[in-house]
């Protein structure tokens, strides 16, 4: 069997069900592949995993991957079985925000590490300044919790529809006293987990061929995990190794998830691509990408693994 | 055993003030959630509330007590959910990082005490090597062993032997200087080999200091380890509970975790303080 | 222990260098470089002495006597003139095991028992294993620490201490013993003893002692040379050949000749004082 | 190729240290050996980097370090006031002298020193890694928090090295204040903290570079956007590896410095113990 | 100075106690309990020693001298026995400052110059600023320290810091001055030096003092009262009030009644090794 070690964007979660539904239904095996799953965590970046030989494939967001490659890590989405995203600034109504014009004056708790470019472009395009300047917003390096939120230290902290929000309402919030703004909606929506691959490796021909066997059994998990929310998340639950994730939590990430991979089959949309470039390359006085890019993505892949 | 009662008596105030300030600090979120709900609130359901919330701000001692015993005594210590059973991943790595960073750090003592270019050379870079904030280049670490094809244990133990290594060469270059004069003199003139001198003079009388270090070295290698469970996938040990506590918001969680951690160290301690009345004793050094 | 000796530091027996001088100083400098200046601790130091002398060096504090028994025993290097060691260099007969030192202070080891610190320095010179028992045996009966040895040195009183660092020293017949004040916390009896007991081994061994003490008394009971030194800078300003017959029993004190010979180191002292 | 660009570091290495011996000899060139000694590990790590190609994204040259670091002066200034200035400084001085004042004060009690101290040996083995999260909630984001962490982290060593060092004195010592009927405060003031000054500054020195340490690591957990530690944390994430090396360059000095300088206080202060008088 | 004394620790100079011993041991026992099983440091010890008196204590290694000064001090409580200073407990002599304490070792403060060590007891006794820099000279010039003031202790040669310790013992004129060893690490030229100054100081201002010595010579020299003390247990074997003169000069250690009474030393010291 082939060997393909995957690289997570963070732990083990429903998040990337459809890779561990893949694995433990022997989708893989049935490709002759033996797939290793290594867990991400909050101060991994997988570019550097990949890039260093850790890891063959990686699930990373495309703001990151882009401007990881502008840095000189030459790496291309293979593959994108996140269709939508399901990032968003979740605020107090409290607080007296009704919409992005209230922004102003207010802290906003924001995920640093490669995360922050979404956020940057769309306060670009509304050109409020991130800066501390006057007329601007209070950025906070949020941690890894909802606490910003309910101890009142920001406005609005970024969530995941899939994750954090449910945090927070289980925190004891209701979501009367929520007022979200999902990057969908205010479309300045990125594409978020892709898997990517180092450049040079796709002049490989077997490595190529791995890589459609290894994406057509990945989707096959997807759409698994997909249809059986509970048995996914039972699956996650297993391969978690903190033995601190819950059933109920995984079971209601993994039907977030589900909407959000709903419109995949697994395929690159040029034009999803096409408005992310964009996105980031309209970032006001700092863009996250200062010019388009070249080669980031490819279709090979898919269009192999989908026959 | 004259302890007991003072460390009682200590930790009975430490417990009464915990309480006070578990209320205090937990009560925010009880009136904003009376105030969401439109309710008053008592006295006595204040107490009974910030004593009780799920994600408190500091969670009460007896939540933290309930969890550490849901998380040892409870489950199997083979399960993925036992605080012993990340423990133990965690008392692993400990162990070997402590090991190699002693014998390292040893070595290195042994080099700079007979070598005056060591001497002069290293000490100013072993200090600033010690400034550096280990958890920036803990994932950096784990990333280039990675890519060298090393992982799980490894990475942790070299990291937990980078914090511990220096307090075992700075003790030991004390211990292995701590001869006077005389004793040197001594030893100078039976023309004793370096080896000799070292061997019967320098390496007894560095033992009081090098426990002295070595308790601090394994502290120090414990915190290592557990910088290194946080990037590093957090998939096991007491650092990825903590971190997986941290960001699921479960401060209960963190919080038996850290007790945990603490624990695991103060034993260690305790183990090594055995050893070295132990090894004192024999040397005829405990007076 | 005679055969023994000549086993372990045999280098320097030639019966062509009996008649030659041990130890001889010419013109022996040293200067100590100090942050506040530099200290002459010893100047223009000549001596001779004779294979089986035994010569007492006295002085008030901080003269050099110690600093001169460390010359010899190469612990320190002289920054000028020469000094031999049976025709070698201080070093030379260092590394030929030539010299056991017992320092000011007991200085024993606390990590091992009075016996381990007795063996020390037989195990360090490859003493046969099975002779180290009776030889650590025989000397801790010499300073009458028999029953001792098992002991800490920190179980002991300073005294007891300071006996067993002699052991030490006597333990492994060493051609020639530099004592540095090596009865300075015992009190007058056993001080009375062990000058007896010296002078006894040193009668039945022909060893060479160099013997630093503050007693004016011990110095003339004990020495065929008495050497009194001054300070600032450290020198010799007498050299006095005892006229006492080497056979000496304690009584020895009353007599006229001894009383001359201790009014003259006495004068010689109070002279370096004076200035 | 590897093998020669192996042998090539080896010599270099070897040739340097070779140099490093000559120099440590005399004492008019001692003080080049630490510099030949740090520019050696440079040289090498430049050496390894370029021969070997490693790419910039894993570990950059010491020479695009430096680069970075003289383009970015302004950020490293900002971020150097804030996490040094801010966090750490005020939580050296606010934790060191909070240790100080109670090592004092439980001194007088052996009742409490017997309870307080093994329970403080326990609360300084909780992992920092784990209390930086809970201190940031705690106190909020801003410099706060930092200086919280901060002065948990050097508490206990300094308590515990002055309690100690208050106990050092001899016997004889303390006999000879009680023939003097000295009270309670003329020994602490004459006798008991000029003998503990060395142990206090031993727990000092150690603090300086946990207090550094304490101080970016928090900012791990949460933080405005500047400060050394969310400066590297952010950038690794960018993967400007050149700029997390360039804090990681500032730290490791302000730390050496720091460190230097409360050594050079401890020797005026501590003259008198042979320690400090070569 | 008598009149500052009276100010600072007047107390105890009530004229009906004159007659009464200041010192008065009936029976003190001593019992230190150690690790391995009791050690009886002191047993039955019977002393009175009046105003003005010279006591020496003579006796081999661990025979309890140190011990018995302490209890003098109030630095160690006896397990038996009856105790007083002045006609009060031990204890509240020392809180009325009565003692002046030379320890076996130098014990100075390292952190202050032998000027600064000096000024230690005075400082503390909270005597007027104005006169402390002429006390502090004043004993420097007496024990010849005189231009050290600035030194710190390791800058001084061991004899020079046991001077200095003793300096600082007399610097705040103590009622009562405990001395242990005080001249140990001395020669004989120094010691006979300081020897006549103590007698002096002594002579001139009717201080009692208690004062330890391994030297048969010191004590007969010094004494109006030698007490003889024997180990295991620790005991007082012999009391020998002096017959000589308040005025000794040094010759006096020539005469018949001197050697006379340092044998009966000698033999009472003999005794207690022995047996
Ligand atoms: N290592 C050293 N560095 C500087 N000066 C020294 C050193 N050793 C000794 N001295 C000085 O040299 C002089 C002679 O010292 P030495 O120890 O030989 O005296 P001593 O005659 O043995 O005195 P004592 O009777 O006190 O033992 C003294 O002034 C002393 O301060
Ligand atoms: N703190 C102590 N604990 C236990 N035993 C002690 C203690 N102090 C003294 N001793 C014992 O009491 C006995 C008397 O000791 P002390 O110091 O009074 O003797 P000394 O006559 O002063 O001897 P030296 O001439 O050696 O100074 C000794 O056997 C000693 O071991
Ligand atoms: C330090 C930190 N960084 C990011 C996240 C948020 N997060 C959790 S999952 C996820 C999507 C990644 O695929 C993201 C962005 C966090 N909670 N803490
Ligand atoms: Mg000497
Ligand atoms: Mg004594």
């Amino acid at each position: 069997a082939d060997e393909v070690t995957l690289q997570l964007k963070w732990v083990t979660q429903a998040q990337f069900a459809g890779y561990y539904v893949a694995l433990e239904k022997g989708y893989y095996e049935a490709e002759d592949l033996d797939v290793t799953i290594k867990a991400g965590g909050p101060d991994i970046a997988p570019v550097q995993v990949l890039l260093g030989g850790g890891a063959d494939v990686m699930v990373d967001w495309m703001p990151s991957a882009l401007a990881a490659r502008e840095n000189g890590a030459p790496v291309v989405n293979i593959a994108q079985p996140f269709k939508s995203s399901g990032m968003m600034l979740t605020c107090l109504k409290e607080t007296g925000i009704e919409g992005p014009e209230d922004f102003p004056g207010k802290t906003l708790g924001v995920w640093f590490y490669g995360n922050e470019y979404p956020f940057l472009s769309w306060m670009g395009k509304l050109g409020i300044p991130t800066d501390g300047s006057d007329g601007g917003v209070t950025v906070l390096k949020q941690g890894f919790n909802v606490d910003p939120l309910l101890q009142k230290q920001a406005a609005c902290i970024s969530t995941m529809t899939y994750n954090e929000y449910w945090q927070v309402i289980d925190a004891g919030i209701s979501a009367d006293d929520l007022i979200t703004f999902k990057y969908e909606d205010q479309g300045v929506a990125t594409l978020e987990d892709g898997l990517y691959v180092l450049e040079d490796n796709l002049a490989d021909e077997a490595f190529k061929e791995k890589m459609v066997r290894f994406v057509k059994a990945s989707m096959e998990g997807w759409k698994y995990a997909e249809e059986n929310p509970e048995e996914a998340a039972e699956i996650v639950l297993e391969y978690d190794e903190t033995g601190a994730q819950t059933m109920e939590h995984q079971v209601r990430m993994m039907s977030e998830v589900a909407k959000l991979t709903a419109g995949s089959n697994g395929a690159l949309n040029v034009s999803d691509y096409e408005r992310t470039v964009a996105s980031l390359l309209a970032g006001g006085s700092d863009p996250v990408i200062t010019k388009e890019p070249e080669g980031a993505y490819t279709l090979e892949i898919t269009d192999a693994a989908l026959q | 055993m004259n302890k007991i009662i003072p460390v009682l008596t200590v930790l009975a105030v430490i417990v009464a003030v915990w309480y006070a300030a578990a209320i205090r600090m937990n009560s925010q979120w009880t009136y904003d959630q009376a105030a969401r709900a439109g309710t008053e609130v008592t006295l006595s359901t204040l107490v009974k509330d910030t004593l009780a919330q799920e994600r408190p701000k500091l969670p009460a001692p007896h939540q933290v007590v309930a969890e550490l015993w849901n998380t040892t005594v409870e489950k199997k210590i083979t399960s993925k959910r036992s605080l012993v059973y990340h423990g133990w991943i965690t008392l692993s790595a400990t162990l070997l990082g402590f090991g190699i960073g002693t014998l390292g750090g040893i070595a290195l003592a042994v080099g700079i005490v007979h070598n005056k270019a060591m001497d002069l050379g290293v000490m100013p870079w072993a200090i600033a090597s010690q400034t550096i904030p280990i958890l920036a280049i803990a994932p950096m670490i784990i990333v280039v062993l990675n890519s060298m094809g090393i992982s799980g244990l490894i990475p942790k133990a070299i990291i937990a032997a980078y914090l511990s290594f220096f307090p075992v060469v700075v003790g030991m270059v004390k211990g292995l200087r701590a001869p006077d004069q005389m004793q040197l003199d001594l030893m100078k003139t039976y023309n004793a080999s370096g080896a000799e001198t070292f061997w019967k003079l320098r390496l007894p009388s560095s033992m009081p200091y090098l426990f002295t270090s070595l308790k601090v070295g394994v502290a120090a290698a414990l915190v290592g380890t557990i910088v290194a469970e946080l990037p590093s996938g957090a998939t096991r040990g007491l650092g990825a509970r903590l971190l997986s506590g941290s960001y699921y918001g479960q401060t209960i969680q963190i919080w038996s975790a850290l007790f945990a951690a603490a624990a695991l160290a103060a034993a260690l301690v305790i183990v090594v303080g055995i050893l070295e009345r132990a090894v004192l004793k024999k040397m005829g050094m405990a007076q | 222990m005679g055969m023994v000796r000549e086993k372990y530091s045999g280098k320097n027996k030639d019966i062509s260098q009996m008649k030659k001088p041990v130890i001889d100083a010419q013109g022996v400098d040293l200067t100590f470089q100090t942050n506040d200046g530099p200290v002459h601790a010893l100047k223009d130091v000549n001596l001779q002495v004779d294979k089986g002398d035994f010569v007492s060096f006295i002085g008030p504090s901080g003269c050099g006597k110690t600093t001169f028994l460390r010359c010899i025993a190469a612990l320190e290097t002289p920054t000028g003139g020469k000094l031999t060691v049976n025709g070698l260099s201080p070093d030379e007969a260092r590394k030929s095991r030539a010299y056991g030192y017992v320092f000011q202070a007991a200085g024993l080891y606390p990590w091992r028992t009075i016996a381990g610190n007795i063996r020390l320095p037989l195990e360090i010179m490859d003493f046969p294993k099975p002779d180290i028992p009776e030889r650590v045996e025989k000397v801790l009966d010499l300073v009458d620490l028999k029953g001792f040895g098992k002991k800490y040195p920190w179980q002991l009183s300073g005294g007891m201490q300071q006996r067993a660092s002699i052991a030490r020293a006597l333990a492994f017949d060493a051609e020639i013993l530099l004592m540095d004040e090596p009865f300075g916390a015992l009190d007058e009896i056993v001080r009375d003893k062990l000058n007896e007991e010296l002078l006894k081994l040193w009668a039945a061994t022909n060893k060479t002692i160099a013997f630093v003490t503050h007693s004016i008394p011990e110095a003339v009971y004990l020495s065929t040379k008495i050497v009194v030194m001054s300070p600032r800078p450290g020198r010799i300003t007498d050299v006095i050949e005892s006229t006492l017959p080497k056979e000496r029993p304690l009584e020895i004190r009353d007599s006229e000749e001894f009383i001359k010979i201790a009014h003259r180191v006495r004068e010689g002292l109070r002279a370096g004082h004076a200035e | 190729m590897n093998l020669l660009y192996i042998l090539l570091v080896l010599a270099v290495w070897l040739g340097l240290w070779w140099l490093n011996t000559r120099f440590a000899l005399h004492k008019s060139t001692q003080w080049i050996v630490p510099v030949l000694f740090g520019i050696t590990l440079i040289l090498l790590w430049e050496m390894v980097v370029r021969l070997f190609g490693v790419s910039p994204v894993i570990l950059p040259a010491p020479s695009a370090i430096w680069t970075r670091l003289v383009s970015s002066m302004p950020i490293l200034w900002q971020d150097f006031v804030q996490t040094i200035f801010k966090g750490a400084l005020s939580g050296y001085v606010l934790g060191c002298g909070a240790a100080f004042v109670t090592a004092v004060l439980i001194d007088r009690s052996p009742f409490l020193q017997r309870g307080l101290l093994p329970i403080g040996n326990f609360i300084a083995a909780l992992p920092i890694v784990g209390i930086a999260p809970i201190l940031v909630m705690w106190f909020g984001f801003d410099w706060q928090s930092k200086a919280a962490v901060v002065v948990v982290m050097v508490f206990f060593p300094v308590l515990v090295n002055t309690v100690a060092g208050l106990q050092a004195t001899e016997a004889m010592q303390r006999d000879l204040m009680r023939t003097y009927s000295a009270s309670y405060g003329q020994t602490l003031l004459k006798l008991r903290l000029p003998a503990a000054m060395p142990f206090v500054f031993n727990g000092l020195k150690i603090a300086t570079t946990l207090a550094l340490i304490g101080a970016i690591v928090a900012e791990f957990f949460g933080s405005p956007i500047k400060g050394m530690g969310f400066r590297i944390s952010t950038e690794v994430g960018r993967l400007n590896l050149d700029m997390v090396w360039a804090e990681i360059a500032v730290a490791a000095v302000t730390g050496s410095v720091f460190y230097g300088l409360v050594s050079l206080i401890e020797k005026g202060v501590t003259f008198w113990h042979p320690s400090q008088r070569g």
